[in-house]
């Protein structure tokens, strides 16, 4: 059972990579690379499954907080030019 | 069989030199420094992985003790790369800071404009 | 079954190498060596080493990744610029060295077997005593911490240095720059 | 482990059927069983389907819908299938709070991206951008260019 839902996840994270590699815009990479940082906390929870050690599902936490601050850092650059961006100033100027 | 054994055997081998090598093709080969630094990681990232599959037992379990098991990996080189990682990401920082001062000094990080710049 | 997932990563870590060499754009550069960290971390979770691949996402796909975008931020840079430089060098001076290190493979030890020179040296006593000398479950931890504690010390007196110099070089000229700009 | 608990269980089960004292754990196992078995394969089908969107769809904003079928269903499914398999222990509380940080994450990340798409001129590809027709606006721009052209 885990040995199928390793093979798709493996399957989805090839496709995944192709996209990032090809991605007409920067946009395309992003999303893949979101997609891929999903897809390697779900490999990670599966394979844990399938040697019989699950306990090391905390990493799969810290993946998932990683993802979601790697890609509003990339994000925020493109929004605003800046990392640390100030919100109030958008409304003074 | 006997060739996919070997083909089996060797493929961390044969990944990590593929990717230390490239790692050294884009640092030398590139005039962009940012791009030098990737590469930069790039060469590191790949010492990680030849410490680490040195340090694979297959069978075995990682290497947190628990009754149920009794082939556990080598603990040592994951010892060793964690410190080498921290003091990549150090170099790496470090090499980013440097980065930022040559733009500030000549207004272009990459090596040919500098040289041109220069007359070097 | 772990040996063959092992193979699939590594050969999408070697797509992703050679798409970062192609690649002329930098934020894609960046981004790709985030999703390579990725793919880095599952390879060492696979090869077992879970504390590595913990340490190697949150530095390699998440510090990494910032860090890089913050230079790209005070550089302004955009694109790599299309020097005609030679490849006729480089290709040689990195195939070369790639044979080198092929010929140096040959003496290595098979992937994974149990009676390599690594594993019968001083692995195993840490695995038989961490229990009764310390107590703690992870060997990694108990090596890092206790047996090698002083190396541990160094390097973070290392990333002490590191982070001494990036202060001393960015910190110091920027401010200077800012004042020029209020003043005029 | 459990797994191997359970696969037991079921096993001694099928066997011991024709038998008349069943107890009612068994059942329960069993069918435990089964719902992860169908909750495993169908996320697996749903990661398959995402992921295989990632690389049809014509654009960035198509490609989000896909993506997110990754998070979401596929995630979700494949999650609660190892929640099944894992019973009420410490690893299903990790699991219920990896399914909460996806549920969290996941729109913000795409809310985030569309958001910088666009204000980074990136134009969602309309159904009238695909065809020729007289009237559409890329025939419009066609002829704009065109005249522009023969001023020129």
């Amino acid at each position: 059972m885990f040995t199928i839902a390793s093979i798709a996840v493996m399957i989805a994270l090839a496709l995944a990579v192709t996209r990032a590699i090809l991605g007409p815009t920067v946009f395309d990479r992003v999303l893949a690379a979101n997609t891929i940082g999903t897809l390697a906390i779900l490999l990670l929870a599966v394979i844990g499954f399938l040697m019989g050690r699950p306990e090391w599902l905390d990493i799969a936490l810290v993946y998932g907080l990683l993802n979601l601050i790697g890609t509003l850092a990339v994000l925020k650059y493109f929004r605003h030019g800046d990392l640390a961006h100030d919100a109030e100033q958008d409304t003074k100027s | 069989m006997q060739a996919l054994d070997a083909i089996v055997q060797n493929y961390n081998y044969a990944i990590t030199v593929f990717l230390m090598v490239s790692g050294l093709y884009i640092v030398i080969a590139s005039g962009n420094m940012i791009k030098k630094i990737v590469g930069l990681s790039l060469f590191q990232t790949s010492v990680y992985l030849l410490y680490i599959s040195a340090g694979k037992i297959l069978g075995g379990t990682a290497p947190i003790i628990d009754r149920n098991y009794t082939i556990y990996s080598n603990p040592l080189p994951h010892v060793l790369i964690l410190t080498a990682i921290v003091v990549g990401i150090a170099t790496v920082a470090l090499g980013l800071a440097i980065v930022a001062r040559i733009h500030e000094e000549y207004g272009t990080i990459e090596e040919d404009e500098i040289f041109k710049e220069t007359g070097l | 079954m772990e040996l063959y997932i092992n193979m699939a990563l590594l050969t999408m870590l070697a797509a992703v190498t050679v798409a970062i060499i192609v690649q002329r754009d930098l934020f894609s550069v960046v981004i790709l060596s985030g999703i390579y960290s990725f793919l880095m971390a599952s390879v060492l979770i696979v090869l077992d080493a879970v504390d590595v691949a913990m340490t190697e996402a949150s530095v390699g796909a998440g510090i990494s990744t910032v860090v890089l975008i913050g230079t790209l931020y005070l550089t302004g840079q955009k694109r790599e610029l299309n020097y005609h430089r030679s490849i006729a060098v480089p290709l040689f001076v990195s195939l070369g060295t790639g044979a080198m290190l092929i010929w140096g493979t040959w003496g290595l030890p098979a992937f994974g077997i149990q009676d390599a020179p690594v594993h019968t040296h001083i692995a195993p006593t840490f695995l038989l005593e961490s229990i009764p000398e310390t107590g703690v479950p992870n060997v990694v931890t108990t090596v890092l911490a206790d047996y090698r504690s002083f190396d541990t010390f160094g390097e973070t007196t290392v990333i002490f240095t590191a982070g001494l110099g990036v202060m001393l070089l960015l910190g110091g000229s920027r401010r200077k720059k800012k004042k020029g700009e209020t003043k005029s | 482990m459990m797994p191997a608990v359970i696969i037991a269980a079921g096993a001694s089960s099928s066997a011991v059927a024709a038998g008349p004292a069943i107890p009612l754990d068994v059942y329960i196992d069993w069918i435990v069983h089964i719902l992860s078995w169908a909750a495993i394969l169908s996320g697996s089908f749903f990661v398959l389907v995402g992921s295989v969107g990632l690389i049809r769809m014509p654009d960035v904003f198509t490609r989000m819908h896909a993506a997110s079928i990754i998070d979401t269903l596929g995630a979700g499914l494949l999650v609660a299938g190892m929640m099944m398999q894992a019973g009420p222990s410490l690893i299903t509380l990790k699991l219920i709070f990896i399914m909460l940080l996806f549920l969290v994450t996941s729109p913000v990340a795409t809310h985030a991206l569309a958001q910088a798409a666009l204000h980074a001129g990136e134009k969602p590809e309309l159904k009238e951008d695909r065809t020729n027709e007289p009237g559409s606006p890329r025939a419009q721009l066609e002829e704009a260019q065109h005249q522009a052209e023969g001023k020129r």
